[in-house]
């Protein structure tokens, strides 16, 4: 079902290449890490797959199906960025709860899905129990900032 | 040592007398204005100078009852706070497509927005005349709404232009990965981390329209769609003369709120000043 | 770059309330179209005010315009405004009194930021520098009218000092005229560079200056050769846009001298403020308005569009 | 042809009383004191600075129309016609520099504002008793009584225009302010919708209207009460239309009183001389009549039919 594919991935602004011909297979709950030095075109290759990046040439398949035309927003991938990315302006648990407001997701379950959401990833039950008692995200970076970017995509 | 501490004095107090008499131009001819307006009018226009008048709360009395200074300032603030929102709900989408996307011709959208601040409002004065007079708008608060909000209406783009600008890339991206389209991204996440970019252009496009003279003065010239600037001018004519006081006290009147609101905004006002182009 | 990672799908199906996957695909054209879309609002209400009037101006620049009665004279607009020796006038002195002016206002500016950023109490003195350019423009026309011309005020200060015996005639001297319009213009609008060249000197980086003074160079020379130069694009953007304003100069003139002595105070706003709405000559009036509007347009192009470029992100 | 009167000013020459009686050594008689403008002249430079801060004499010398009217009102003391039979201006004749003559020896003596000052700036610089004598109209008189406005309560006195020694009445035309409508005229509507949104410029595109010929249906407009709710000179119009006289206006006036004040400006603060201004204005002035419909077959306006009105001095008497 989530099996991805890249066939002859390429990316080119004007003259510059930024990713190169990639193939890779990734078959489902596979674990893979991409390394390489700076610049190599590491996080383009994985925009181009959460659908932040369109492909100049080549094409990415999930679970078979051709992805290139798909909005980011339709994918249902999830990426954690290297900034955290946290919405400034709402609360973690307003944070985590984000995609499920986007994806329509009946309002009854949304607090048990938070709930599960961090407890995945080791949040400690503190910040969530309350909404209103979260801290808001700018006011400084907290340990939890990071596990909340993660729990946001534990859906 | 000492000598070295004595010259650091020393440029202290230069320091000071530079600062202090910068201060004294600017505020001297205020309070010499504000005591215009305190005093009788036969003591503004003299053989000599009175500096030490009577004081009088003539021009008081005349402003709020002699002239409807309520319905003037009522004009003023559905004129602007009508063209600001105008503005908002044109500039906002319009700075997020500048700020956010590639496309074609982008940069030349972009310029021809900047290049409408340029317009001297002379040069566009008689036409926008006779076409608010052939949409029968001419003298009404409507008109104003229209123009103040065509004159801001880059100022503001540019503004908020600039704030978006400096919202990391990620926020959105995160954004779209979590299932938002980009109309949600602009409501849900832009607006509410910019917000004191959008209050601040807001504000500053409420200040140039407050102080819009040309245009005001050719559009509202009957009372019904006076506002504070015009109603200063409608103090110079008629029979009796340049109304110095009662114009004095107008002026004070006017600015009162703008320099509370300004002082609230300080911190962005360089860069609300430049459009967004120096970070203050 | 390395701590970005993708979380497995593994958790997804332990999610019961997400939906099924349904891949919508999405309209090119759409997508194209969107940006667009989002500045179209804005830049059709931009045309409307200015395409509009544009055209308007155009065409009735070729007409002797007599209220409902307009009559076609061609280019006669035009040959007469090239030959008009009041609006050559208009135009120098625009440049004159807006040059004159904005070179005191950014010199002055400059010299007291530069007092004032490090200052302990700099907040105090921001507050206190603002209040001239808060004041409505036409108000402030309003004071400098009176302390000049009608109550004679600086003439009495000038006196009592002993700088002169009789009151000046402010109005008859070209150069006097034009200095009340300066210096009406340089009260109120120096702090608009001032708050701006502030936030410049504030927000350069104290490293710079510290490993210059390390280097032995004195305040002064700091300045001169480093925030300075730091400062250019900033000093750009604002004294084009201050430039942009000073260009259309209106209310002063409007309310100050309205042109006197014989035409020397009158900027080219005024000019057709004049020409259109006390002569009643409309097709003039929008003559030389046309004629404006290609210079702002060349203005525009050679140095609004680089000063922001150069300025911005 | 009807006419529409309102607004008709005199020129008049006040005076402050205690200074002038000064000067005059005896009582002010209003008929006889100052009988003509050397007379003025001589009075105010005696006056000019006997007193700190109070100028010899205040007149009207801005650009624009002011300084038209300063120049039209002495120039027609001296007999001026502005135009000859064939509508050509003649400005610089004996009369018209005779009077451009007068102003530049009274701006001699002048207060230092008078260049740039207009109505408003004159009568400031009058109430606040910064002038000992005063070229004004006919209300800085009655505005001077009023304790409220006026420093000089009681202490001036309003003469009648002073002749220029030699010269003859002539009251000048060119910018009076009584207007009228030409019946024969066409395009009557056009011109008066000008009115419903011009209350400030109203009373100037009133007689602009008229000027170029606002036919019969003018009085449907000026009885229009959304007309008369903004500008109330319509309203007054309306109500003594039928006892009006007229003395119409040029088509094109108040371009040329524009040029002209600008002209007599330039003159005033000695960057052209005074028939260089004149020569100047006469020019400008025949542009604009040409392109108002002069010098050709048929003339804009049936001025025969309004002979009487326009020369109110030839065959009557002078009343003093």
């Amino acid at each position: 079902m989530a099996q991805i594919e890249l066939v002859g991935i390429q990316k080119k602004w004007g003259a510059v290449w930024g990713v190169r011909d990639v193939n890779i297979d990734i078959s489902d709950e596979e674990f893979i890490v991409f390394l390489g030095p700076s610049g190599c075109g590491k996080t383009t290759t994985m925009r181009m797959i959460a659908g932040l990046e369109d492909p100049s040439e080549g094409e990415i398949r999930v679970g078979g199906e051709r992805m290139n035309d798909i909005d980011a927003r339709d994918r249902d991938a999830a990426m954690v960025f290297q900034g955290y990315a946290l919405y400034p302006n709402m609360s973690i648990y307003e944070n985590i709860r984000f995609p499920l407001r986007m994806r329509k997701v009946p309002k009854a379950e949304h607090d048990t899905l938070v709930r599960r959401a961090a407890d995945l990833v080791e949040m400690g039950i503190i910040s969530i129990v309350n909404p209103q008692l979260c801290p808001a995200v700018s006011d400084k970076e907290l340990p939890w900032h990071g596990r909340s970017c993660a729990a946001r995509k534990c859906f | 040592m000492a000598s070295q501490r004595r010259k650091k004095n020393e440029s202290h107090l230069f320091r000071y007398i530079i600062l202090g008499a910068w201060a004294l131009f600017c505020l001297v001819p205020v309070l010499w204005f504000l005591s215009i307006g305190l005093r009788p009018r036969t003591e503004i226009i003299t053989q000599q100078p009175i500096y030490w008048p009577h004081f009088s709360l003539d021009a008081w009395h005349m402003v709020w009852t002699d002239w409807p200074m309520g319905y003037y300032l009522r004009n003023s603030v559905v004129s602007i706070i009508g063209s600001v929102v105008i503005d908002l709900v044109l500039a906002i989408p319009a700075a997020y497509s500048l700020a956010r996307y590639t496309y074609r011709g982008r940069e030349d959208i972009g310029f021809y927005i900047l290049s409408t601040r340029m317009m001297a409002p002379a040069i566009v004065a008689i036409p926008i005349f006779f076409l608010f007079k052939n949409m029968d708008l001419l003298d009404t608060v409507w008109a104003l709404m229209i123009i103040y909000a065509a004159i801001n209406l880059s100022l503001i783009t540019w503004i908020i232009r600039s704030y978006m600008l400096d919202i990391p890339k990620e926020l959105e991206d995160a954004a779209r990965t979590d299932g938002a389209s980009d109309l949600r991204i602009l409501w849900e996440i832009i607006i509410p981390v910019i917000l004191p970019g959008i209050i601040t252009a807001g504000v500053i496009g409420a200040i140039f329209a407050i102080n819009e003279f040309l245009f005001t003065l050719l559009i509202a010239s009957t009372k019904s769609a006076y506002t504070m600037s015009v109603a200063l001018a409608n103090f110079t004519g008629g029979s009796d003369g340049v109304i110095y006081n009662a114009i004095a006290l107008v002026a004070f009147i006017a600015f009162v709120p703008v320099f509370l609101v300004v002082v609230a905004i300080q911190k962005h006002l360089s860069r609300g000043l430049t459009m967004g182009a120096v970070k203050g | 770059m390395t701590d970005t990672s993708m979380s497995g799908t593994g958790v997804a199906s332990a999610s019961p309330g997400m939906p099924d996957r349904h891949f919508k695909r999405r309209s090119k054209r759409l997508r194209v179209m969107f940006p667009y879309l989002l500045v179209t609002p804005a830049v059709a209400f931009l045309l409307m005010i200015t395409l509009y009037p544009g055209a308007y101006a155009i065409i009735q620049s070729l007409f002797y315009v007599k209220f409902a009665n307009w009559q076609f004279v061609g280019t006669e607009n035009y040959r007469d405004l090239f030959g008009d020796r009041e609006f050559w006038t208009a135009l120098w002195n625009t440049f004159v009194i807006g040059g004159v002016a904005l070179t005191l206002e950014c010199v002055l500016a400059l010299l007291i930021s530069f007092y004032a950023y490090r200052d302990p109490w700099i907040k105090g003195w921001r507050i206190i520098f603002l209040v001239p350019m808060l004041f409505m423009p036409s108000a402030v026309a309003f004071i400098w009218k009176l302390a000049f011309m009608d109550g004679r005020v600086i003439s009495d200060l000038l006196i009592r000092l002993g700088f002169i015996d009789n009151n000046i005639g402010w109005t008859s001297s070209i150069w006097l005229s034009r200095l009340t319009l300066i210096v009406a213009d340089v009260w109120q609008w120096t702090p608009f560079l001032f708050i701006i060249f502030v936030a410049a000197l504030q927000g350069q980086d104290e490293e710079v200056e510290e490993a210059a003074r390390l280097d032995g160079a004195g305040w002064a020379q700091i300045f001169w050769n480093i925030s300075l130069p730091m400062m250019r694009p900033v000093i750009a953007v604002a004294v084009v846009l201050r430039g942009i304003d000073i260009m259309t100069m209106f209310t002063n003139v409007y309310i100050m001298t309205q042109g006197t002595p014989g035409g020397t105070t009158e900027t080219i706003s005024y000019f057709i403020y004049r020409i259109g709405f006390k002569s009643f000559n409309f097709g003039y009036a929008s003559a030389a308005s046309v004629v404006m509007l290609i210079m702002t347009l060349i203005i525009a192009q050679l140095i609004v569009k680089r000063a922001f470029k150069s300025g911005k992100e | 042809m009807y006419g529409i009167p309102f607004d008709c000013d005199f020129q008049m020459v006040h005076l402050r009383k205690s200074m002038v009686e000064e000067v005059l050594g005896g009582p002010i008689d209003r008929w006889s004191s100052v009988p003509t403008y050397d007379e003025l002249i001589r009075i105010s430079s005696e006056l000019n600075g006997k007193v700190p801060g109070v100028a010899g004499v205040g007149l009207m010398g801005a650009r624009g129309m002011w300084s038209t009217y300063t120049w039209e009102h002495v120039a027609a003391q001296a007999g001026m016609m502005l135009f000859d039979e064939n509508w050509e201006p003649i400005f610089n004749g004996d009369a018209g520099n005779k009077g451009m003559d007068t102003i530049l020896a009274l701006s001699k003596n002048a207060i230092e504002g008078y260049a740039g000052a207009g109505w408003g700036e004159n009568r400031a610089a009058w109430l606040g008793g910064q002038v000992a004598t005063n070229i004004s109209w006919q209300d800085s008189g009655t505005q001077a009584m009023r304790p409220d406005q006026s420093q000089i309560v009681g202490d001036f006195v309003t003469i009648y225009e002073p002749r220029i020694s030699g010269g003859r009445f002539a009251p000048p035309n060119i910018a009076g302010s009584t207007s009228c409508v030409a019946a024969s005229s066409q395009n009557p509507e056009g011109a008066f919708l000008m009115l419903a949104f011009l209350t400030t410029s109203s009373i100037m595109a009133m007689n602009e209207a008229n000027a170029n010929g606002v036919g019969p249906g003018y009085r449907s407009v000026l009885t229009n009460p959304n007309l008369q709710a903004v500008s109330q000179p319509a309203e007054v119009m309306a109500a003594s239309l039928e006892y009006a006289w007229c003395a119409p206006r040029l088509p094109g006036m108040f371009e040329m009183e524009q040029v002209i004040g600008n002209e007599v400006n330039r003159a005033l603060v000695n960057q052209i001389s005074g028939k260089e201004a004149l020569d100047n204005a006469a020019a400008a002035v025949r542009k604009i009549m040409k392109q108002n419909g002069f010098y050709g077959a048929k003339p804009p306006v049936d001025y025969a039919s309004v002979a009487p009105g326009l020369w109110v001095g030839k065959d009557k008497a002078l009343p003093f």
